[in-house]
């Protein structure tokens, strides 16, 4: 997948003059991911810029080099480390347009490595985006293909909105796909139906994909046919993609590795308790990680896996 | 005083010194200023708007700066930059229905009033959240670079924002990429209670500009001549290529942080009548009077005028209706998604059924 | 209720001399709402301390405080600026206990007015409290009556753990009450009932008590008897006494100023559809505000009201 | 270069130059610290542990450093700060529990190797963001003050943490309180790839201190009687009530930046081989050598017996058993909320059907 956000920067960047990268060790050492190798050689220092140590200022300075019209993508290194920024992204770049009555529009586009899987600890694992998706003004957006990872952040640069952009960096290099050629993009606000199914709906993004799909398929064995639905955009969600699936199976199962509280399978719980209440069948199941911090040694016990998400589809389908 | 520490000669053909002939429109300037201050500070005591933050004070800072700047350098202003406005032609009208929130008002009765921002002045909207403008003016500096453009990009803030993380972010940045940035700060003495002893153990806040590489250089806030001579010096250096210069005008807020503060919980009275006499709009007068370009009678009928004017304004931004209410549904995206398209009809219905009110 | 706050802070100053405040103006100006007036006063320039404009500085130094025995209160002047210090409330406040595998609890108590109905536009009325409810290590609590904002306060004051103490502004001096004399605690984790009734539950907290009280007696009348909880504890949330409220009346409204989308209550909602899906009897109804951010000449419009909560509840109870 | 800035004379009367006898004793601390380095580097290639930060090339600095406060002074840690821990006594085996994350580690395994903390050795338990634990340090040293207690606070940083925003805030807050805290700079020359000339533009770190009313001083890093001397004055100036000092210690990263770092791909070999030159444990034994306090042979003998220390360390940290499954659900409270029980019963119920595994 690292591959393809490099390519979809290199394709993007080589199409329009006004596209540029900044963050931090994203040039000459071509990001702690290498997601920007190479590009400084490519395009040089004026737009592969390697910035000090501050995210308050990524973050501010990308903000001013979009209201005077540039395309800005930063990186930030891990997610963990975006809250130095967070005023910047919640209080101006999600209301600029909006303050400013339409005048300032605000297209910068926050890359950031995110979620855990790679022996982090606290600050190298965190799945914060309920602090983006309930920040009107922003699209958030998570791929879990390499193909949608080149054609979403295609999209997102040429958005005219700012887009967080997380990558599950867990799957950077663990999933691989086909990628095609060119300026292809995945549009921003559609969810991927991964497989088809109809005794219940199983929704997930990110690196819980490929645990989801293997629960999903296991059961095809036991006579339980699950659907898959890969949300990818998380804001703005794709209601009638949930609605739908739900209404043909009439039961779900949320699964995300952030912790439950507050977290974003509250709000697709909520959305069906609210608009499918009549189709459900069972109570709405929850596959998420804990209510604590992210922990190091016993990451495998935090993460959602698949026998974990094939329970969860088990009870559901089961349930009265 | 030097009027910078350091940088080459500026290559710009700008004047240094304000024309003399300026002079009597800076002055108008600071005047209507003033007299805008005013009646919004007495249209908030009746409840005609809704808070109001005045510039009192700060003329002669702002609107020398403005001038020293051309139309296209991009400003990005506090809450507290009327003085900057008016040079770049807003008009009290179009402040007025920004203050009223009205259907008129650009900002779409959005934000607060004094919160305006024009795209078409460069005039840069802002928030209220202190020293976010910095590291935007960097960046926006930067943008211009890259295209090539010889304009400057300007913060504006106070002694107080000194202190915020974008202050120390945007300086840094402005330092390592040497930007065409001009860093103005507004020193009044005070940060709403805190006395600008208090906000910082450094002697100067220009003297903070060293951190990063930055010159700073102290002017008197109130000396017209200064802080134009001053800008423009930094202009030439910054579109020289020598980058960035940090300002620090020392002025005096005359008047109450907002209308939502009393000062004397604070401040005492003999500092603020110790400042009165430094008003900068007396001091200009006096230089323009001692100049013989000037007399009691053309003041006194300047004002009549300014206040008229200004009336006439209120009278009208007054009348005009309120914002559309379905209005504040929109420019969250550039397209409404779908969650937003569906509240609206919600909200029209309720509107309909009278089950909300403005 | 700003005297109740006044007071129970007095109180805890009084009873203990390591409980000291800090925060921008709170000193000779005794706060921008008075809720420290005359505090300085009576405590001196080193139990309460004006700081310089930086919320970073504010919560970090409280946190160093806190690590060293000390009982801080900080105040940010409103929850809209606490971002230049979200880094240290999430990355560091939240998880210190955690991370330093128990050596370091860390009590700060952050208040901080918040939420809309005092025409402050986008930057002064913002309700952000998911922010904080989705980070495991804080508690979030919200009085919503005089009695409760002392007695929260206090024991805010003296627990163990980092509180962020919301104070709904519009109701500073709005709301009026009976306050207890002395140290009288109310307890952190405890919903309040506010109203009985059987038809169905309302849960709301904060400057959503008072219509929603409105509403709820206004149906009386029309032969509908709606239960109302006031959930002043948001993390940990009171699951059994949403749980038993529903399982009672069988039907549910949630009621927040915040925007809609993953906002808190997406999450009463969620835990309605998983655990008390076989009581409901009617789809969960959100009242809420806007996905859009704080307007405001029109802030009216915005604000859920007696009339919202009215017919959101007339509809959950007619539901089929 | 002078001391310190400004500042009256100390009334400390701790000795203000490390003890001739200490220093074969500061000697062996940088030793073991280059040993475990060592040591751990390869554990980590060999996949016996996740991660691990060397402090290679910093040890004079962290070793004199430690030596000059009391072990009643805060120190507020990095991740790179071996150096430190050993001279607060913290042996190897209790280090590598924490880079094993087992059981008997006191962190209970929740955090990456090299975020140690011990509160007994008032050595504070980091975190990864970079510069939080400086406005902590400040905030720790008002609560000491007000509790009477004698202490300084000391937060550890490096040149990238100087332009956070917890830096700004700290050094801010510590000259206006005027705290007791002394700001510990290891300028390495390297923030990961970012070179300490591009972090910025700045002459010294230490000047930054300007800013804030806060005295600087630069200092050779590799010199541990300046870097004693330095510390020494700073804390007597704290402990005097005479406030902060911002010391920058002049060293360089010797090693990767961490085992996830390769080094070659930003910086010369030239550059690396000049400072390598300049290895402060070099040049320490050749000190010692010179004064007769120390020979080759007792330094063969010396890294033995530290080796075989450090391997049996090893051995029976290695053998300890994992963290308790159920303990990453403790902590996040004082006592658990009914949320958290809940969550811990299903925990137990998925590991004993084997539903999760470590
Ligand atoms: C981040 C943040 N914290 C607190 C506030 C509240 N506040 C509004 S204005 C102000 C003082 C600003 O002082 P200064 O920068 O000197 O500007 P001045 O008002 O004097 O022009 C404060 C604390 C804010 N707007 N933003
Ligand atoms: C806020 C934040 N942003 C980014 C990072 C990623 N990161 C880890 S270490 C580092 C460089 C730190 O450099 P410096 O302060 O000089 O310390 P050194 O590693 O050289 O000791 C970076 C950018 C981080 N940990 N925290
Ligand atoms: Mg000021
Ligand atoms: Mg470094």
């Amino acid at each position: 997948m690292v591959q393809a956000i490099n390519r979809a920067l290199r394709t993007a960047m080589a199409a329009d003059p006004e596209v540029l990268l900044l963050g931090e060790d994203i040039g000459v050492n071509g990001g702690v991911f290498r997601a920007t190798e190479g590009l400084l050689k490519e395009f040089g220092s004026e737009r592969v810029i390697d910035t000090p140590l501050s995210e308050t200022g990524i973050i501010g300075t990308a903000i001013g080099m979009a209201l005077y019209g540039l395309k800005p993508v930063a990186e930030i290194q891990f997610l963990d480390f975006i809250y130095p920024g967070f005023d910047q992204i919640v209080s101006e770049l999600a209301k600029f347009r909006y303050r400013s009555g339409g005048q300032y529009p605000c297209h910068v586009v926050i890359r950031s490595p995110y979620g855990g899987g790679i022996k982090g600890g606290l600050y190298h694992s965190q799945s914060t985006e309920v602090y983006f998706t309930h920040t009107a003004g922003l699209k958030v957006v998570v791929p879990s293909t390499p193909a949608d990872a080149q054609g979403l952040l295609l999209s997102a640069i040429f958005d005219p909105d700012p887009v967080m952009f997380l990558e599950p960096k867990r799957i950077y290099r663990a999933v691989t796909g086909e990628v095609p050629e060119g300026d292809h993009r995945v549009p921003i606000g559609k969810a991927r139906n991964v497989r088809e199914g109809h005794d219940v709906s199983v929704f997930a993004y990110g690196a819980m994909i490929p645990p989801a799909t293997d629960a999903c398929q296991s059961l095809e064995a036991e006579g339980i046919s699950a659907e898959l639905i890969d949300l990818r955009t998380l804001s703005p969600l794709d209601t009638s993609a949930v609605l739908g699936s739900v209404e043909k199976t009439g039961r779900a199962v949320v699964v995300h590795e952030a912790a439950r509280f507050c977290g974003y399978g509250a709000e697709i719980a909520a959305v069906l308790a609210e608009k499918a209440f009549y189709s459900l069948k069972a109570p709405v199941a929850r596959v998420t990680g804990f209510d604590t911090p992210f922990p190091y040694a016993l990451e495998n016990l935090y993460l959602p896996n698949a026998a974990r998400i094939r329970e969860a589809i088990v009870a559901t389908v089961k349930a009265a | 005083m030097p009027l910078l520490v350091s940088g080459p000669v500026a290559t710009s053909t700008l004047a240094t010194e304000i024309a003399p002939e300026d002079l009597p429109s800076i002055y108008r300037a600071m005047v209507v200023a003033r007299a805008l201050d005013e009646r919004c500070l007495t249209m908030q005591r009746q409840g005609r708007i809704g808070f109001y933050v005045p510039v009192m004070g700060q003329e002669a800072a702002q609107v020398a700066c403005a001038w020293a700047l051309e139309a296209k350098d991009w400003i990005f202003p506090a809450y507290r930059e009327l003085g900057l406005a008016l040079v770049r032609g807003v008009t009290p009208e179009e402040l007025l229905d920004q203050f009223f929130g009205n259907a008129a008002d650009r900002l779409k009765g959005r934000q607060m009033p004094n919160h305006y921002g024009y795209r078409d002045r460069n005039f840069v909207s802002p928030s209220s959240p202190i020293g976010t403008q910095i590291t935007q003016a960097v960046g926006a500096a930067m943008a211009a670079r890259r295209r090539n453009d010889p304009i400057v990009t300007i913060p504006f803030f106070g002694d107080g924002a000194t202190s915020s993380n974008d202050f120390h972010a945007g300086l840094n940045f402005a330092g390592v990429f040497r930007t065409p940035t001009i860093f103005f700060c507004q020193n009044n003495g005070w940060a709403i209670s805190l006395p600008r002893s208090r906000q910082t153990a450094a002697k100067t806040l220009a003297e903070k500009g060293a951190a990063y590489g930055v010159p700073g250089v102290v002017v008197d806030g109130n000396d017209v001549h200064q802080v134009f001579r001053t800008v423009r010096g930094a202009r030439a250096r910054a579109i020289a290529g020598d980058g960035p210069t940090l300002i620090e005008a020392q002025v005096y807020r005359l008047g109450p942080h907002s209308t939502s503060d009393d000062p004397r919980r604070y401040r005492t009275d003999a500092e603020l009548a110790e400042w009165k006499q430094r008003d900068p709009i007396g001091r200009l007068k006096h230089e323009l009077v001692d100049a013989g370009q000037w007399s009691e009678e053309r003041d006194s009928q300047l004002l009549e005028e300014v206040r008229a004017d200004i009336a006439g304004a209120v009278q009208r931004s007054e009348s005009v209706g309120a914002a559309d209410p379905l209005s504040f549904l929109d420019d969250v995206y550039a397209t409404r998604s779908p969650a937003l398209e569906e509240q609206r009809q919600q909200l029209e219905g309720w509107i309909q059924t009278g089950l909300v009110k403005l």
